[in-house]
């Protein structure tokens, strides 16, 4: 691994989506061409509520180097209430990582709603760079598995 | 994990859609090294019989328990391919979509890279069914009832189309009447038809059908339950008149002493009294009492309306009052307004009242309106001689002054307009600046250029960049002509603005409480811009008119129609199947804490004593039950639970990491 | 000439402006109050840009009609701020050595005694490098 | 209250009787304007080139010695006005500006667009209030019909400008109404005088002004109020045919409190 050429880096992006504005919002995007760096990979959930934060430390312990929570507008949840959940459990998250070394540039969240194919795109677009920017994610990585 | 998987990974081509970015037959090719894997396969389409069969046919000869569908976005297949595998014989949440398509194929022009994060989703979509398990949906009731939230044309015939299949409909309009924008117009394109003339009957008819119950001057205050089965407030707002008693006979208006108070109907061009029915032909012909302006409200003193009234209907002590009914089907038909001209004072409309809206100009063009249907300048009641229209006034503008899309109907009531100016009035001259003259639609364009051959309306290609009052009340409008490349200076006496509408005001409060969709022109969002355009994505709520995007009447009047179909289609079944991804306790580590029930938006959840083996160890322990016909499967609980014993069947904790790891692998 | 870089490429570069927002409403045209002594009219700049006709443009009159009143760009529904446009023509001139629409030798007989200085300090600004 | 203030070039010159029926002015209304040291002129025109940086730097420098002292600037031009708000906008907003002025200034701590710049009439509607300056009149121009002339510079672009309704503006006729006198409306007062066109083409600036004069007369004016050197030059071109006398906003403040004579004693 070490006398591997060093390539230009390219991170590893979690996207968590909700079903009903985000994950459709991302469709929108893809159906009208609206192109964003394929490091981001999309997991759909049914709201981002459904979001543990167990899931974004398991993300960045296996190697991720950011991760975005995207759900619908506040107001707009078609749960009514669970992008509010989100909000304040990934608040307190971010800051704890923060804490812990893990930028906040590195985590996001974002509303986007089903009919924001461009806000999608632009979102991730910026969400790549910023991560790009701040390199590769050591901070939480299993130490273990690096040589 | 029940037992070890036997998963088959189906990619699609989607003829040229995925494969031109994507190389599937590698996809395929790792698929096949993933754990658990069986079978992979490529093909054309996937989503074809043949496509289908191939997914059957793999299923019964490799005994496949799970399966991976490489293909567009679950939104569009995930039920076919849940079908297809249900009918070959295993459940059909067996089944897990990579959407290679919308999220890989169309955004990553780079074969290289497409094919890697194409592998990396298909990995994923793997490990994910790797921990599925058959799902059974349950079945919930449906309400034989809709509820119609707008009394505009689109409401209205929404409920007739609705109310004619047999199902009881209630119609919610918060103005006095029933009847909405269309009867402020005066004409319709391109028939010239007369608007009351085509549309009284049909507020008849509706508020004559025994299906239907009208409910105006009320708002719909809360919403709750979901598809078959939502449970409606609705505040009846004191109309200060029963209804029961009043005949109509309309001496209180005419008695009323508070007369000038700016007619809503008219656009604040005339005047009301403050008990009122907006217009002659308003159903129900009952009047209403704006308490704000009433003298007795005001001051304690007058009362003549209720000395006058004798029905004995006028009621000052009335109360609001809340109706509580379920529905099984919403339609929201909330219509438009114009944009406010605050911010386009370069056309004069806040200092010359012979600027006006086209809007205001229907009312001044009608036999009922303002001016008794003369064409008339609103300052000096001088017959115009030049009338000058201006196109596009904060349609197609991405300012923030502005609204960024068409409004589509303008550039055929600007036609209109000028055709009836021009035949009623030869004398006067009529000029258009236009953009572009857009008219898309069943005899429009003819229309649009018998405005222009048969009438002589000047069209003007350019816009005008100032309307500046003159000290003897003209109005002298400066614009371009972009195909004579000169600046024009004319004199007018009267401009027309051809104002963008936007959806009426109050759309964002009620999309909050259907929890609908909503874009950021505040339209109703669509559950499918093409195949489901009269679907809201949250179901059992349907869209109807101008509330989902700028619509002229007779496609109101279609989406209207379809927006009904659907609706009929949900009340004819008795019994809906409900989302089986639901919520679920493990009892072994359920605490009994309550957190979960606090943060249940539905009440789904419940508290039972229940015994429990905790490892050989019999006990009476207090566990979350969840009701899974009224769990919807947000998922809020298994965050909030601190010792992990809430999860969500379809998205368990394990599935959601699994694919975590393989994205990260 | 430049380095490399085309004129029209300059030109959009000093501006800012992206030609293609217009929608070619021509409300710009409609504004402006030195349209009679155009002879490339404020809506005409974004196509002559669009067709990589800087040749034009820097040599049009027009550029030293503008007066930097701002009402296109107040009036523009597209935000394409055609009067940008138009003063990056002007700056690709004026940046030129001997492009110079003033020249210092004209201005005494520019001057009248109630002539504020800001007159002069702007039409430098405007007209000379 | 003290506020930092940028004079400009012409307010020492051709435009003394803005500047000093000003500062008379905010000494009746009991605020004090504090001319700024060594200040250089704004240049009379925003540098419109994304790429310019040298023709802002005596801007920011204003606005920097505004900052140190802790004051609001206030200013008089509608040129100058325009130009330093602008670019205090770009050291706010514009990254790659900020950077590049800042590497230029060589400051101990860089600027960044904290200070706030107000014009004169911001500083009577927005800190004094024109209530207050109602209060305040002792000679009210009773009967006087006055046109307020806007021009361009204060109003457009209305996003960064933030200064009134660009098209339909109503801070001066508010003043008019605060000094005693009647405002009189009239639709060009936001239309160009010229500007910077009538040092070689006086007839061009000559038409436009004439049109904005006989708007005015029309609808009654017996007077115009400006707050801009150039502009009033301009509207004088016109003057003869029209006959209507155009001062600076702060002469007719100074006549309604009562402090007109004092500065021409001075």
């Amino acid at each position: 691994m070490s006398i591997e050429a060093k390539t230009e880096f390219k991170p590893k992006i979690v996207a968590f989506c909700c079903n009903w504005c985000s994950y459709a919002g991302a469709d929108l995007a893809g159906s009208s061409r609206l192109g964003y760096p394929a490091d981001v990979k999309i997991i759909r959930v049914p709201c981002s509520c459904r979001v543990n934060p167990m899931f974004i430390l398991r993300a960045f312990e296996k190697g991720a180097d950011g991760v975005i929570i995207c759900g619908c507008h506040p107001g707009d949840c078609h749960y009514s209430t669970g992008n509010y959940y989100a909000r304040r459990r990934m608040t307190l998250l971010f800051s704890m990582l923060d804490y812990l070394g893990i930028e906040q540039g590195r985590t996001r969240v974002e509303w986007v709603s089903a009919a924001e194919g461009v806000k999608f795109s632009t979102t991730m677009n910026e969400f790549v760079e910023k991560v790009t920017s701040l390199g590769e994610n050591i901070r939480l990585g299993d130490l273990r598995c690096r040589s | 994990m029940s037992r070890v998987q036997r998963i088959g990974v189906f990619v699609c081509h989607c003829g040229s859609n995925i494969a031109a970015t994507v190389d599937v037959t590698k996809v395929a090719e790792m698929a096949r090294l993933e754990q658990g894997v069986v079978h992979a396969e490529e093909y054309q389409y996937m989503c074809s019989e043949a496509g289908q069969a191939k997914i059957a046919e793999a299923i019964k000869e490799k005994d496949l328990t799970g399966i991976v569908v490489c293909s567009c976005s679950p939104r569009m297949h995930e039920t076919t391919f849940r079908n297809a595998v249900e009918r070959a014989g295993i459940n059909p949440y067996m089944v897990e979509i990579a959407n290679i398509r919308e999220h890989c194929s169309w955004i990553h022009k780079n074969k290289a890279e497409g094919t890697e994060k194409a592998i990396i989703l298909a990995k994923a979509a793997i490990a994910k069914v790797n921990l599925n398990a058959p799902l059974k949906p349950g079945e919930s009731r449906v309400t034989k009832r809709a509820l119609v939230i707008g009394g505009g044309i689109a409401g209205i015939q929404t409920a007739l189309d609705i109310a004619e299949a047999g199902y009881k409909v209630d119609i919610v309009e918060k103005t006095p009447s029933i009847g909405g924008r269309m009867s402020q117009l005066d004409k319709t394109f391109p028939t010239l038809d007369c608007s009351a003339c085509i549309l009284t009957p049909k507020m008849v008819e509706a508020s004559a059908h025994e299906n239907i119950r009208i409910f105006t001057y009320s708002e719909v205050e809360q919403v709750s339950g979901f598809v078959g089965d939502f449970t409606v407030d609705i505040r009846k707002k004191a109309r200060s008149v029963d209804m029961d008693k009043c005949t109509g006979c309309g001496v209180c208006s005419e008695k009323c002493p508070a007369k000038k108070n700016a007619s809503e109907f008219n656009r604040g061009l005339g005047n009301r009294s403050a008990i009122y029915t907006p217009f002659a032909q308003a159903i129900p012909n009952v009047p209403v009492i704006d308490r704000e302006n009433c003298i007795k409200f005001k001051t304690g003193k007058c009362g003549v309306c209720s000395k006058v009234c004798q029905a004995g209907a006028v009621d000052y002590e009335q109360q609001d009052e809340i109706i509580t009914e379920k529905y099984g089907a919403i339609v929201a038909a909330t219509g438009f307004d114009t944009i406010k001209l605050d911010d386009f004072d370069e056309y004069a409309y806040s200092q010359s009242k012979d600027v006006i809206t086209s809007l205001e100009l229907e009312r001044v063009m009608n036999a009922a309106g303002p001016t008794a249907g003369h064409l008339e300048r609103l300052s000096d009641g001088k017959a115009p001689r030049n009338i000058v229209f201006i196109q596009c006034v904060g349609s197609r503008d991405c300012t923030n002054r502005g609204k960024p899309y068409c409004s589509k109907i303008c550039c055929m009531y600007t036609a209109k307009h000028a055709m009836l100016i021009r035949d009623k009035y030869p004398d006067v001259k009529v000029t258009v600046f236009y953009i572009d003259v857009r008219t898309p639609g069943k005899n429009f364009d003819e229309f649009y250029r018998r405005a222009v051959e048969d009438y002589g309306v000047n069209y003007v290609k350019g816009q005008v960049g100032k309307v500046a009052p003159q000290p003897d009340g003209s109005l002298m409008v400066q614009g371009v002509d972009m195909l004579d490349n000169k600046q024009i200076r004319m004199e007018a006496d009267m401009v027309v603005l051809a104002t963008a509408i936007e959806p009426e005001a109050g759309v964002r409060k009620i999309a909050t409480m259907l929890t609908a969709s909503i874009d950021n022109n505040n339209f109703l969002t669509e559950a499918h811009p093409k195949l489901r355009p009269v679907e809201s994505p949250t179901a059992g709520v349907f869209l109807s008119g101008v509330c989902q995007g700028p619509k002229d009447i007779p496609e109101t009047v279609a989406q209207a129609g379809a927006a009904a179909v659907k609706a009929i289609g949900l009340l004819a079944k008795n019994k809906l199947l409900t989302n089986p991804c639901t919520a679920t306790t493990d009892e072994l580590l359920c605490n009994g804490c309550s957190a979960c029930e606090n943060v249940c938006p539905y009440g789904a959840i419940t508290y039972e004593d229940r015994e429990v083996n905790d490892h050989g160890i019999r006990e009476v322990r207090r566990i979350a039950a969840v009701n899974n016909a009224l769990c919807q499967g947000c998922g809020a609980c298994t965050v909030t639970c601190p010792s992990g014993a809430m999860d969500l069947q379809g998205f368990s904790n394990r599935q959601i990491i699994a694919e975590v790891d393989a994205i990260c692998r | 000439m430049s380095y490399g870089k085309s004129q029209t490429e300059e030109i959009k570069e000093i501006s800012g402006v992206n030609p293609y927002k217009c929608m070619k409403c021509g409300k710009c045209s409609a504004t402006c109050p030195s349209f009679d002594e155009m002879d490339i009219k404020p809506h005409q700049f974004v196509s002559y840009v669009l067709n990589d006709d800087a040749e034009s443009l820097v040599n049009s009159k027009s550029l030293w009609k503008c007066l930097s009143c701002f009402a296109c760009v107040e009036r523009c529904p597209r935000d394409v701020k055609p009067g940008k446009l138009i003063d990056g023509a002007r700056q690709v001139v004026v940046r030129q050595r001997g492009a110079d629409y003033l020249v210092p030798e004209e201005i005494p007989e520019c001057l009248d005694p109630e002539l504020p200085q800001q007159l002069l300090v702007s039409a430098f600004r405007r007209y000379r490098r | 209250m003290k506020y930092s203030y940028y004079p400009g070039c012409t307010l020492k010159t051709k435009a003394k009787e803005l500047d000093v029926y000003a500062r008379a002015s905010a000494e009746a209304l009991g605020f004090e304007l504090e001319e700024i040291a060594e200040w250089q002129c704004c240049g009379g025109v925003y540098p419109l080139g994304a790429d310019e940086i040298a023709s802002k730097l005596s801007s920011v420098r204003a606005l920097n010695a505004a900052k140190e002292k802790g004051q609001d600037l206030v200013t008089l031009c509608s040129a100058c006005h325009h130009v330093i708000k602008r670019v205090n906008d770009d050291m706010k907003n514009v990254d790659d500006i900020q950077t590049r002025a800042n590497n230029y200034m060589e400051l101990d701590v860089p600027y960044k667009g904290e200070t706030e710049v107000l014009h004169y009439l911001e500083v009577l509607r927005d800190r004094i209030g024109f209530d207050t300056l109602k209060e305040k009149i002792v000679n009210p121009l009773k009967g006087r019909k006055i046109g307020a002339y806007y021009g361009c510079l204060l109003l457009r672009p209305s996003g960064l400008m933030a200064f009134d309704n660009p098209e339909n503006p109503s801070i001066i006729e508010e003043f008019i109404r605060a000094i005693g006198a009647e405002p009189v409306v009239y639709p060009y007062r936001n239309e160009c005088c010229g500007g910077y066109i009538s040092l070689k083409e006086q007839n061009l600036a000559r038409n436009m002004t004439a049109k904005i004069m006989d708007s005015a007369a029309g609808f009654g004016a017996e007077l115009l109020i400006t707050a801009c050197p150039l502009c009033l030059y301009n509207l004088n071109l016109c003057r003869n045919k029209a006959g209507i006398p155009v001062y600076y906003f702060t002469e007719l403040l100074a006549e309604a409190l009562g402090v007109k004579r004092e500065v021409r004693a001075s």
